[in-house]
C-alpha cells in the first residue's frame, strides 16, 4: 500500500505538490494561444506559491511543532488570494476589451505594436 | 359638416380623385381614381376638417364569376376592388373608399395589380396590405416590406382569387 | 417627461459587445399564447428588433364564407376568437341584421347583452390568469380558471356547448334561457364580486408585478390609433373609446338604456363607480399595468351590465322570436359592422350578389392590429420584457389567423 | 526519496493513515487536473480542470491546518476569480476560438523546460533535512482566531516564544492597503469594459401628453359622414 | 461513540474513526435526500393547497405521499437524452458538480451540540464558500447543452449567485461577531436558554439582517422571484432545457439539498439552532445548562428542533414560490447591489455599535449598561475563548486522525 510506504505528508511532500503546480502554470502561459489560456497559467503559478506559504506555516507539518513561518505564511497566501482576484478582474477587461476590437482572443494576432 | 358638403370639399381638395358616388345603399361609399387616393388619403387624415385618423380595414374582392354560364347574366365586368374603411375617433363618423382595379396588370395572366400603400398615412396599413397581397394578389407600392403574412413565403398563387386552384403538394404534402 | 427619461435604466448602454444573436420564441414557446412565433434579434439581454410571424393557425375561413349561407357561417366565426365566441357570434349576426335592415325582439336584444357580457368576463379572466403565467406566477391561472369553469357551466345549460357555442345567429337565438338559469347567474355574480379584490390583491396592486409591469412597453395614444389598435389596448392609452357607446346605431341600441361608464383614464383617473386600487405611483398611462387594469374594470363594468339585462329580460314580455330560415335571400349589396369584444373592436364586413350565398365575408381582427403594434413596444426592451407586453396585448391567434 | 521518512510501518493494514491518504488524493486530484489544463487544447475543459486543480489545492490547504485559507480559497478564488474567468470564457468561446492548437515545436521545447525546472524544485523540496521529518500532527483543532486577530494588528501567536526582541507587529496597514487597492482595481475594470457603444431609441420618447385627445361628447352613435342633407 | 466501539469491541482505534466517520457521511447524505423527497411531495401539496386544489392524492394512500417515490421511478425510467451538439464530457460532469457542491456543504452543519460531520472551526465560511460553488455546475451544464436558451439561463443564474454571495456574506458574519467565533457550533450554543437569547433577538439590526439572509438566501438558492435560471415563460427551462432523466433529477436534489441548507443556516445563524424557545430540559434539571454535558437523549431533542426550524424555512420559500411573479434580471441585481447590500453594510456597522456599548443582547444588555468602551478587549476576548478551549476538552475526530502511531 503506496500510504503506508509513504507515511505522514511533510512540508517537502507539499512543496513538491507546489513545484508541480508551479510548472505547470509557467508550461500554461508559455504554451498557450488563447488569453484566456495565459490567465489560467497565471492562477496555477499564483496556486503553486501559496500551497508553499501554507506548507512553511503550518505548525502540523513543521518537524519540531513550530512552523519556520508562523503565521506570516497563512497572512501571506491570505493576500496572494485577495490580489489575485483583483488581477483577474483587471485581466479580464483587458481580454474582452481585445476581444471587442479584434473579435479573436488569440494572444499571436495581438501584433499591432510590430515595427 | 356631413354629406354632399363633405363630397364637395373633397372635390375641391383633391380633383379628378372622386369618380362615383353611392349614397342610398345600406353604407355608402364613394369610388376614388387609383391614382388619386394616396392624395386622398393624405387630405383626409390630415388637412380635412374631420380628421379621418382611425383605418379600420383594408379589403379586397375578386369580381370574376369561373363558369361561363352565369357569368353571361352578370352586369359587372371581372375586376379587382380594394375598400378601405376609415374611420374618425373624434367626430366618431365613418367612411368607405372603394378604388376599382383590373384583375391583372394588362390583361396578362400572372402579373398582379399594382396600387400606392397608404402605409406612410396609417401605420395600422403595414399588415393589412401584407394580408390583401398575400390572399388576393394586388401589389402596393411604397410598402415598406410587402411580404405573404398568413401563407408561407415561398407559396404560390392568390387563395381569395375565384379562380385559384388549389396545389396538389407542397413540399411533398398531398395537397389533393 | 424627462423626468422619466433620465432615471429610467431603459437607456442601458450595451457593456461587452457580444456577438448578437437571432434567437427564435414560439411558435411551441409556452409563454406566446398560442402558435405565435417572435423572432428576437438580441445582444446579450437587450432585445433590439423583434418581428412576429404569424399564420401557423389559417384556416381560410373566409374562403369558406364564400360557399356557405350566412348562417352555415356562424359556427366559423365562433373558432376566431375562441375565447369570446358569443360576441364573435354576435358581430356577424349583427353584420347580416343591418345588411336585412332586420330588427331582432325586444327580449333577444336583452338576451343577447346578458350573454355577450358574461363572455367578456369569462375571456378577461383567461387573459388575466395567462398573464400572471407569463410574468411567472402561477397561481392567479388557476384561481382565474375556476371562475371561468362556473361561467362555462352556465352556457353549457343555454346552449350545450362550453367554448364554441354558436348560440346567437342571424335574426335572434337558437334557444331560450332554461328555467332558473337567471337565478344560477346571480348567484354566481354575487360570490364573483369579492373575489375580483382577490384578483386585485394578487396582481394588481402586488409590489412585483407593478415592478414588471410598469413603464413596460408604453404605447402612445396617436401610436395606438396609427396603428388600428383598439379595445382594452386602446383604452390602455387613454383614448375614450367604447363601441358600446360609440358604435353604430344597431349595436348602440342593444345597450340603449344600461347605465355603464367606459373603463379609461379621463383626465387623471379611472371610472369611480366602484372602489378600485389605486394607480401605482411609476406606471405611465399606456403601458402594461395599465392595460391589464383596464381589462380588470371592464369585468367589474360587465358584471353591471349583466344584472341590468338580467332585469330588463324578465319584465319584458313578448316572445323571444324565432331566428331566420337557414338559407335566408341575402339583397346585393355590402355591409361592414364593427362591435366590442373583449380583446378589441372585430369587424365583419359581407358582399352579397342577391343569391343566400355571401359573395365575400372578411372579418377584421382586433388582435391583428394590437400585435402590429408589438415590434414597436419591443425595440430596446430585455427578453424578459418581450412575454410581458404581448401577454398586456392580450392576443388570440385564431382570430389573427383566421 | 532518502530512507528517513519510512520510518513509521506496523503490519501494512494496521493502520490507515488518513491524513497521509487524503494528502495523497488531493495532490493526485491537484496534479493531474494542472497537467489536463496544460494538456487540453478547448478552452471550457481547461476552465473545468482548473477548477478541479484549485478545488483540491483547498483541500490541501485544510489538511495543513490553514483552514480560513481554505475555505478563503475556496469562497474567493474558485467561487469569485474562476467563476470570472468562466464568464470571460462564455463571451468569447465561438465555436473557432474554442480550441486553438499549439504548434508542435513549441510543445517540446516548452515540455523540456518545465522538466527542468521541476527537477530544480524537486531537488530544493528534499535538500533540507528538517523539512522532511514528518509533522507532530493536531495538537489541538486549528482555530482561525490568531489569524484574524494578526490581521486587526495583535500578534496572539507571540505569547509562544518570548526570546523575540520585540514583538512582531500585525497585518493591520497592509490589509487596509490590500481593501484599497481591491476597490481601486475593481473600479478601473469597470471602467475598462464599460459600454462603448450606441443609446437604444426607446418607444418612451414618443410619449405624447394625453390631452391631445380632447374626450368626445358621448351619446351619439357613429354614424356614415355621407349620409344625411348638409348639416 | 468512538470510545465505546474502542474499549467494548476492541477495534484497533483507527478502524472505529473509520467507522464513525462512515457513519456520519450516511447518515448525512441519506437525512438530506430523504428530506429531499419529503420536500419534493410537501412542495406538490403546497402548491395544490394554495392553488384551491387537491394535489396529488391516488399514489400510496389518500395523501399520495408516495408521489416522490413515483417520480423518482418515473426519472429513472426516463431515458438520459444529450442533444447531438452538447460537449459529452462536460454535459455529464456538471449535475454531479451542482450536487456534490450543494450536499457537500452539510459536512460543516451541526444538527445538535457537536452532532457533525466535521466540526470546523470556518464552519460558517466553509458553507457560504461551498454554496457558492453551485454555480459551476449551472455554467457547464449551461455551456454544454449548446443550445442559446441554456447559455442565457446559465449565464443570468451565475451573474445572480455571484453577486448574491456579496450581501449573504455579510449577514452571515453578523451572527459570527455575536457569538465571537466561526464555529456553528459555539453559535449555536451561545443562544442556548429562552428564545430572548437567539441572536434575531439580540438588537433590531439583527433582526432586520436576519430578513436580508432571507432574501439573499432565496436569491442564491434560485428560488421564487428569483428563479431567473429557469423562468419557463421566457427561457423555456433554463439551463436544465436538454436534461431529462437522472441527470435531471441531480438538479432537482441539489435545488432542494441547498434550500435545505439554506433554512438550517438561517436557523442555527439566527433562530438558535438547536436550543428550543423554552429551555426545558434546564427547567426540568436533566441538564446543567452547559450543553456539552448533556446526555445523548438530548442531542436527538436538538436534532428535531432544528429539523422543525429548517423545515419551516422551506415551506417559508415554497409559499412564496406559489404567490409571487418573478422579477427581472436587472430588478434582482438592482435588489442585490442597491438593497441588499447596503442594508446589510448598515446592519453590521449596527451591530457592531450595538456589541461596543451594551455587549449583551437586548435583554442582557439593557439591564447591564456598558462600563464605557472596554479597553483592550480584543485581547482580553481572545484569552477568554482559548480558555473556554481547554475547559471542554473535546477529543476532535481530528486528534485522533493525526496522531502519529508510535
Amino acid at each position: 500500500m503506496i500510504i503506508a510506504l509513504l507515511g505522514v505528508a511533510s512540508v517537502s511532500h507539499y512543496l513538491v505538490v507546489g513545484a508541480i503546480l508551479f510548472s505547470c502554470g509557467v508550461v500554461c502561459m508559455a504554451v498557450k494561444r488563447n488569453a484566456l489560456g495565459v490567465l489560467m497559467g497565471i492562477e496555477l503559478v499564483l496556486n503553486g506559491a501559496n500551497l508553499n506559504f501554507v506548507a512553511f506555516g503550518s505548525n502540523y507539518l513543521a518537524a519540531d511543532g513550530k512552523s519556520p513561518l508562523g503565521l506570516d505564511g497563512e497572512v501571506m497566501a491570505l493576500f496572494v488570494i485577495l490580489l489575485a482576484a483583483a488581477e483577474a478582474a483587471v485581466a479580464l477587461a483587458i481580454t474582452l476589451n481585445f476581444y471587442n476590437n479584434h473579435a479573436t482572443v488569440d494572444v499571436d494576432r495581438a501584433d499591432d505594436l510590430h515595427g | 359638416m356631413r354629406g354632399t358638403d363633405f363630397i364637395s370639399e373633397l372635390e375641391a381638395a383633391v380633383d379628378g380623385a372622386l369618380i362615383g358616388r353611392h349614397l342610398d345603399v345600406v353604407d355608402p361609399w364613394l369610388e376614388i381614381a387609383a391614382d388619386k387616393l394616396l392624395e386622398t388619403c393624405r387630405w383626409l387624415k390630415d388637412l380635412c376638417e374631420i380628421r379621418f385618423d382611425g383605418l379600420q380595414c383594408i379589403t379586397a374582392i375578386d369580381w370574376f364569376e369561373p363558369d361561363p354560364k352565369k357569368a353571361a347574366k352578370v352586369e359587372w365586368e371581372p375586376h379587382t376592388e380594394v375598400i378601405y374603411h376609415l374611420w374618425s375617433t373624434k367626430a366618431r363618423a365613418s367612411l368607405v373608399l372603394k378604388v376599382k382595379l383590373p384583375r391583372w396588370q394588362g390583361n396578362e395572366e400572372g402579373k398582379i395589380p399594382e396600387l400606392s400603400s397608404v402605409v406612410s398615412v396609417w401605420r395600422g396599413a403595414d399588415w393589412h396590405e401584407r394580408e390583401v397581397f398575400d390572399l388576393s394578389g394586388v401589389q402596393f407600392n411604397g410598402h415598406p416590406d410587402l411580404r405573404r403574412i398568413l401563407c408561407p413565403e415561398d407559396w404560390d398563387g392568390y387563395p381569395l382569387r375565384k379562380d385559384y386552384e388549389m396545389p396538389l403538394e407542397y413540399h411533398g404534402m398531398r395537397g389533393r | 417627461m424627462s423626468q422619466i427619461l433620465d432615471d429610467d435604466q431603459r437607456i442601458i448602454e450595451f457593456d461587452v459587445r457580444t456577438d448578437e444573436m437571432l434567437v427564435n420564441m414560439g411558435p411551441q414557446h409556452p409563454s406566446t399564447h398560442g402558435v405565435l412565433r417572435l423572432v428576437l434579434r438580441t445582444d446579450g439581454e437587450i432585445v433590439s428588433e423583434m418581428e412576429p410571424h404569424i399564420g401557423y393557425l389559417h384556416r381560410c375561413a373566409e374562403k369558406i364564407g364564400e360557399n356557405l349561407t350566412a348562417r352555415q357561417w356562424i359556427p366559423y366565426t365562433d373558432r376566431m376568437d375562441y375565447l369570446a365566441a358569443m360576441n364573435m357570434n354576435l358581430g356577424w349576426s349583427l353584420a347580416v341584421e343591418k345588411l336585412l335592415r332586420y330588427q331582432v325582439s325586444e327580449k333577444a336584444k336583452h338576451l343577447r347583452v346578458l350573454i355577450v357580457e358574461l363572455n367578456r368576463i369569462a375571456s378577461h379572466l383567461v387573459g388575466m390568469g395567462a398573464y400572471g403565467l407569463d410574468l411567472g406566477t402561477f397561481s392567479p391561472f388557476l384561481y382565474a380558471f375556476r371562475e371561468r369553469e362556473k361561467i362555462l357551466d352556465l352556457f353549457e345549460e343555454v346552449c350545450g356547448a362550453r367554448l364554441t357555442y354558436s348560440y346567437i345567429t342571424v335574426g335572434g337565438m337558437t334557444a331560450d334561457l332554461p328555467p332558473g338559469w337567471l337565478q344560477r347567474c346571480e348567484a354566481f355574480l354575487d360570490q364573483f364580486e369579492p373575489i375580483i379584490q382577490e384578483y386585485h390583491a394578487l396582481l394588481t396592486t402586488n409590489a412585483i408585478f407593478v415592478k414588471r409591469t410598469a413603464k413596460i412597453g408604453v404605447l402612445s395614444p396617436e401610436m395606438a390609433i396609427d396603428y388600428g389598435c383598439t379595445g382594452p389596448v386602446l383604452r390602455g392609452s387613454g383614448v375614450d373609446i367604447d363601441l358600446r357607446r360609440d358604435g353604430e346605431s344597431i349595436y348602440t341600441a342593444m345597450y340603449d338604456g344600461y347605465a355603464f361608464e367606459v373603463a379609461v383614464m379621463k383626465n387623471g383617473h379611472y371610472p369611480r363607480d366602484h372602489e378600485y386600487p389605486a394607480v401605482p405611483r411609476d406606471a405611465i398611462l399606456g403601458d402594461c399595468w395599465h392595460r391589464f387594469f383596464v381589462r380588470m374594470l371592464e369585468v367589474v363594468q360587465s358584471m353591471d351590465l349583466i344584472r341590468q339585462s338580467i332585469d330588463r329580460y324578465s319584465q319584458c314580455k313578448g316572445a323571444l322570436g324565432e331566428p331566420l330560415k337557414l338559407a335566408e335571400k341575402l339583397p346585393a349589396g355590402d355591409t361592414y359592422l364593427e362591435t366590442e369584444c373583449p380583446k378589441g373592436q372585430m369587424g365583419f364586413y359581407l358582399v352579397t350578389d342577391g343569391t343566400s350565398i355571401p359573395w365575400r365575408v372578411r372579418a377584421r381582427s382586433s388582435s391583428f392590429s394590437n400585435l402590429a403594434v408589438s415590434p414597436e413596444l419591443c425595440r430596446g426592451c430585455l427578453i424578459a420584457d418581450v412575454p410581458a407586453i404581448v401577454g398586456s396585448l392580450d392576443v388570440v391567434m385564431g382570430e389573427i389567423d383566421r | 526519496m532518502n530512507q528517513a521518512s519510512f520510518g513509521i510501518s506496523v503490519s501494512l493494514f494496521a493502520s490507515i493513515d488518513w491524513h497521509g491518504f487524503f494528502f495523497l488524493l488531493f495532490a493526485a486530484i491537484a496534479c493531474v487536473a494542472a497537467l489536463m489544463v496544460v494538456l487540453s487544447n478547448n478552452v471550457v475543459r481547461m476552465a473545468l480542470h482548473l477548477v478541479l486543480s484549485l478545488g483540491a489545492t483547498a483541500g490541501l490547504f485544510f489538511l495543513a491546518g490553514a483552514e480560513f485559507v481554505g475555505a478563503m480559497q475556496l469562497m474567493i478564488y474558485v467561487g469569485g476569480t474562476l467563476v470570472l474567468l468562466v464568464f470571460g470564457v462564455m463571451l468569447t468561446a465561438q465555436t473557432q476560438l474554442v480550441s486553438l492548437r499549439t504548434p508542435a515545436g513549441d510543445r517540446v521545447i516548452a515540455s523540456i523546460l518545465a522538466a527542468a525546472l521541476l527537477a530544480v524544485l524537486v531537488q530544493a523540496a528534499f535538500s533540507i533535512e528538517s523539512w522532511q521529518k514528518p509533522g507532530q500532527g493536531m495538537v489541538s483543532a486549528p482555530t482561525a482566531t490568531p489569524l484574524g486577530m494578526a490581521l486587526v494588528g495583535v500578534r496572539v501567536d507571540q505569547h509562544a516564544e518570548e526570546g523575540l526582541l520585540a514583538p512582531k507587529s500585525g497585518y493591520l496597514l497592509p490589509f487596509e492597503i490590500v481593501s484599497v487597492h481591491l476597490l481601486v482595481v475593481l473600479i478601473g475594470a469597470a471602467y475598462l469594459a464599460r459600454a462603448k457603444r450606441r443609446r437604444v431609441p426607446r418607444p418612451v420618447d414618443l410619449v405624447a401628453s394625453v390631452d391631445s385627445v380632447e374626450p368626445r361628447s358621448s351619446g351619439n352613435s357613429s354614424t356614415t359622414i355621407l349620409s344625411g342633407g348638409s348639416e | 461513540m468512538a470510545e465505546f466501539l474502542i474499549e467494548t469491541i476492541g477495534l484497533p482505534i483507527w478502524l472505529a474513526w473509520t467507522c464513525i466517520a462512515g457513519l456520519s457521511a450516511v447518515l448525512i447524505l441519506n437525512v438530506i435526500a430523504g428530506g429531499a423527497l419529503v420536500f419534493i411531495w410537501a412542495e406538490r401539496k403546497i402548491a395544490a393547497r394554495i392553488q384551491d386544489r387537491l394535489g396529488p392524492t391516488r399514489t400510496g394512500g389518500r395523501f399520495g405521499w408516495l408521489q416522490s417515490l413515483a417520480d423518482g421511478i418515473k426519472l429513472l425510467a426516463k431515458e438520459d437524452l444529450m442533444p447531438d451538439g452538447a460537449d459529452a464530457l462536460l454535459f455529464r460532469l456538471a449535475p454531479y458538480v451542482s450536487f456534490c457542491a450543494s450536499f457537500c456543504a452539510f459536512i460543516a452543519l451541526p444538527f445538535a451540540f457537536d452532532t457533525v460531520g466535521q466540526r470546523l472551526n470556518v464552519g460558517v465560511f466553509f458553507v457560504v464558500a461551498v454554496l457558492g460553488l453551485e454555480v459551476f455546475g449551472v455554467i457547464l451544464a449551461g455551456y454544454a447543452s449548446a443550445s442559446k436558451w441554456s447559455l442565457f439561463g446559465a449565464m443570468r443564474e451565475a451573474a445572480q449567485v455571484v453577486s448574491y454571495e456579496v450581501p449573504l456574506g455579510m449577514c452571515v458574519v453578523v451572527p459570527v461577531m455575536l457569538a465571537g467565533s466561526m464555529d456553528l457550533v459555539t453559535i449555536g450554543e451561545k443562544q442556548a436558554g429562552w428564545a430572548t437569547n437567539w441572536f434575531i433577538f439580540h438588537d433590531p439590526f439583527t433582526f432586520i439582517i436576519f430578513w436580508v439572509y432571507c432574501t439573499c438566501a432565496i436569491a442564491s438558492v434560485n428560488r421564487a422571484p428569483f428563479d431567473l435560471a429557469e423562468a419557463e415563460s421566457e427561457l423555456v427551462a433554463g439551463f436544465h432545457t436538454e436534461y431529462s432523466g437522472l441527470r435531471w433529477s441531480f438538479f432537482f436534489m441539489a435545488e432542494y439539498g441547498s434550500m435545505f441548507l439554506v433554512s438550517a443556516l438561517a436557523a442555527i445563524l439566527f433562530l438558535g439552532g438547536w436550543n428550543g424557545p423554552i429551555p426545558v430540559s434546564e427547567l426540568l434539571g436533566l441538564s446543567d445548562g452547559v450543553s456539552a454535558t448533556d446526555p445523548f437523549a438530548l442531542r436527538i431533542v436538538g436534532c428535531m428542533n432544528l429539523f422543525l426550524k429548517a423545515t419551516a424555512g422551506v415551506l417559508l420559500m415554497m409559499w412564496i414560490r406559489w404567490t409571487l411573479p418573478r422579477l427581472r434580471i436587472d430588478q434582482v441585481m438592482t435588489t442585490c447591489l442597491k438593497y441588499c447590500t447596503p442594508i446589510a453594510a448598515a446592519m453590521f456597522l449596527g451591530v457592531m455599535l450595538w456589541q461596543l456599548f451594551l455587549p449583551g443582547g437586548l435583554v442582557a444588555g439593557s439591564f447591564r449598561a456598558a462600563a464605557g468602551v472596554r479597553e483592550g478587549w480584543l485581547e482580553q476576548s481572545y484569552r477568554k475563548e482559548s480558555a473556554d478551549e481547554e475547559s471542554l476538552s473535546v477529543k476532535t475526530l481530528s486528534r485522533h486522525v493525526f496522531e502519529v502511531s508510535r
